[in-house]
């Protein structure tokens, strides 16, 4: 096998616990700023992952720098809505989760 | 490598399913606008693989408008909700 | 060959897609089921991926992930602060009207189904035939040709309509304020600095991609007014000396355009939105680049929901005194 | 081809869900969804029917059920700025109807 098909492989199956992670943080975490932590692994780590394991297997440059776009573009959007979001859910009222309830 | 991309899209297709339990439950609308968000981005990753996976990298491009798009409702939403003060007097008169 | 895992993704997805319509319709919080409208329509996208079909796989997740989210989210706010926010109650029937409502549906269900049977088992379709006459039509993309040349009444109809939906909601009301307060956030105006040339970039980037490959006037629109929609959640307006007949002309410009190109073909002694042979290039892509400009204003507008008001900015801001400061 | 029928049928059954929520449901928005989602069922049945064409799916469809999706989004917006305005006027966003009679 090819050094870079495995090298794919092992990214492509390192971004399935991410997801999985920001599935199961966003139903466990006790409030809506822990499950923001949650999302952006998923936004980030997972979705980076699998675009660095599809870059790899991209025939030709352009390719890989529409997947690295699509990332890059994913990752502007996740900080902002993450900023956003919190913001408004602090500005509502919402206290983040201190550990004792 | 195709089984490989077919079967992780089919994995984040079930956590999908599992992330629909938190629109559910709730509480706030800003814990449901977070699942749509987490969707948009399970969303472009489904995308991504199942055009590496049947070979069609055209299907990148709507992966690429989602990825541009996955901010607009987010931030439609926050907008909505943001004037926490003046919603919150409001009710405050109805409720007087 | 489609692999096992494929087919196992291809039984999930419909039966998710039923599961956030049903929830949708039923969810008592409407909110609740506007967000899952919202990733219904995401979740739709998908299926059109599957079924080969990127064309409308683009349009849905360009306009469902951006103009529609938007529009329901504003008009749902809007609602909740005139009538209150309100459970929607879950159906309460009277005896008759479930029986008759539960034997029509289940008697059009069963008609519907049994009809799949009558589906020709070999179907040919009128994709030889589009083939056939690709070269005529002065572009590269199938679904392009059938929109802008061989159907082209149905895409100028399609433009009218658009047309006439800004124009019903102009007559509904004026446009009120389109923030209850400006969203203050440097990180949004940031985010805004970046993320509206790449909109404006990508627009093009889709529009031209529509002459050889799924992409096209629309999709490209919604490209166009989500950057306008992020524009106008920062706070923008546009000024009034631009909103009243500057404004109009533009959102009228697309269908007018289209129509001349329409009746260039009987003026010239051809048919109805037949083009001259050397010209439909140059032609199809100038009409489109008028279309998208005309429909990105649309949408915003629809998303506005509302008139311009004589010289006042469009939308108004919250409050007067920001009019004083933004002009 | 069993593929396209599973998304044919799951078309069709979505068509009469949202025929059921436009009939079952008073709430203005709530029928605005419905419609939308029984516009989502006749697209989905189209792209599967044309999707059974040997070779590459039948384009002509595919054209139709954009432009259906224009027509949809037209739709939905003058019926979310027609439901707003009725919000507005009347402050209620519901049809009258037995839930009134009964308060």
């Amino acid at each position: 096998m090819d050094p870079r098909d495995i090298l794919s492989i092992v990214f492509l199956l390192a971004a399935a616990p991410f997801f999985l992670a920001g599935t199961i943080g966003l139903l466990r975490f006790p409030d809506v700023f822990c499950r923001l932590h949650a999302l952006t692994k998923a936004d980030n780590l997972g979705l980076g992952l699998i675009v660095i394991g599809l870059a790899l297997q991209a025939d030709t440059w352009l390719q890989s720098a529409r997947l690295l776009l699509i990332w890059l573009l994913v990752m502007l959007s996740g900080a902002t809505v993450a900023h956003l979001i919190a913001r408004t859910a602090l500005r509502a009222g919402r206290k983040p989760w201190s550990g004792r309830s | 490598m195709t089984e490989l991309c077919a079967g992780l899209a089919l994995f984040l297709l079930v956590t999908i399913v599992l992330g629909l339990i938190r629109i559910r439950r709730g509480p706030s609308d800003a814990d449901r606008m977070l699942s749509a968000q987490l969707f948009g981005t399970t969303g472009v990753a489904i995308l991504l693989l199942l055009g590496q996976a049947t070979d069609r990298s055209f299907w990148w491009d709507v992966a690429l408008v989602f990825a541009l798009l996955s901010a607009v409702t987010a931030i439609a939403f926050v907008s909505r909700t943001e004037p926490a003060e003046t919603a919150q007097e409001q009710r405050d008169e109805h409720g007087s | 060959m489609t692999p096992g895992l494929l087919l196992l993704f291809d039984l999930l997805l419909p039966a998710v897609l039923l599961w956030l319509a049903w929830r949708s319709l039923t969810s008592s919080d409407l909110f609740r089921a506007v967000i899952l409208f919202i990733a219904f329509s995401l979740l739709l996208a998908l299926a059109w991926v599957r079924m080969e079909a990127p064309d409308v796989a683009l349009a849905e997740a360009a306009i469902g992930a951006g103009v529609t989210g938007a529009l329901l989210l504003v008009a749902l706010a809007r609602i909740e602060s005139a009538a209150g926010r309100r459970l929607s109650p879950s159906a309460r029937w009277r005896s008759a009207a479930l029986v008759l409502t539960g034997t029509a549906l289940l008697a059009a269900a069963a008609g519907l189904l049994w009809s799949l049977r009558l589906l020709p088992t070999m179907p040919g379709g009128l994709g030889p035939l589009v083939d056939r006459h690709l070269a005529e039509s002065g572009v590269d993309h199938p679904v392009t040709a059938v929109l802008l040349n061989f159907r082209g009444y149905d895409t100028l109809l399609e433009v009218g309509v658009l047309l006439l939906a800004a124009i019903a909601i102009w007559c509904l009301d004026e446009a009120v304020p389109f923030l209850q307060q400006p969203l203050e956030s440097q990180l949004l105006t940031g985010f805004n600095r970046m993320m509206l040339p790449i909109l404006l970039l990508s627009s093009g980037y889709l529009l031209w991609l529509g002459s050889h490959a799924p992409g096209g006037a629309f999709q490209a629109a919604s490209l166009l007014a989500a950057g306008m929609l992020l524009a106008l959640f920062s706070g923008a307006s546009l000024p009034a000396q631009w909103s009243g007949l500057p404004l109009r002309l533009l959102l009228v410009l697309g269908f007018f355009a289209f129509l001349a190109a329409a009746i260039i073909g009987p003026l010239t002694g051809r048919a109805l939105l037949h083009y001259p042979p050397a010209w439909e290039k140059p032609l199809i892509l100038l009409v489109e680049w008028l279309l998208t400009l005309s429909i990105a204003l649309i949408l915003t507008a629809a998303v506005i929901g509302g008139r311009p008001t004589g010289s006042r900015l469009y939308p108004p801001p919250s409050s007067p005194s920001a009019e004083g400061r933004r002009q | 081809m069993s593929v396209s029928l599973v998304y044919t049928a799951a078309g069709i059954i979505l068509f009469l869900l949202g025929t059921y929520g436009l009939v079952a449901y008073a709430h203005l928005l709530r029928k605005i969804l419905a419609a939308n989602i029984m516009g989502s069922g006749v697209f989905m049945v189209f792209i599967a029917v044309a999707g059974r064409t040997p070779g590459a799916p039948d384009p002509v469809p595919h054209a139709m059920v954009l432009t259906g999706i224009v027509v949809t989004v037209a739709f939905t917006s003058v019926a979310l700025a027609l439901a707003v305005r009725i919000a507005r006027t009347s402050n209620r966003a519901h049809l009258p109807g037995r839930d009134e009679e009964q308060r």
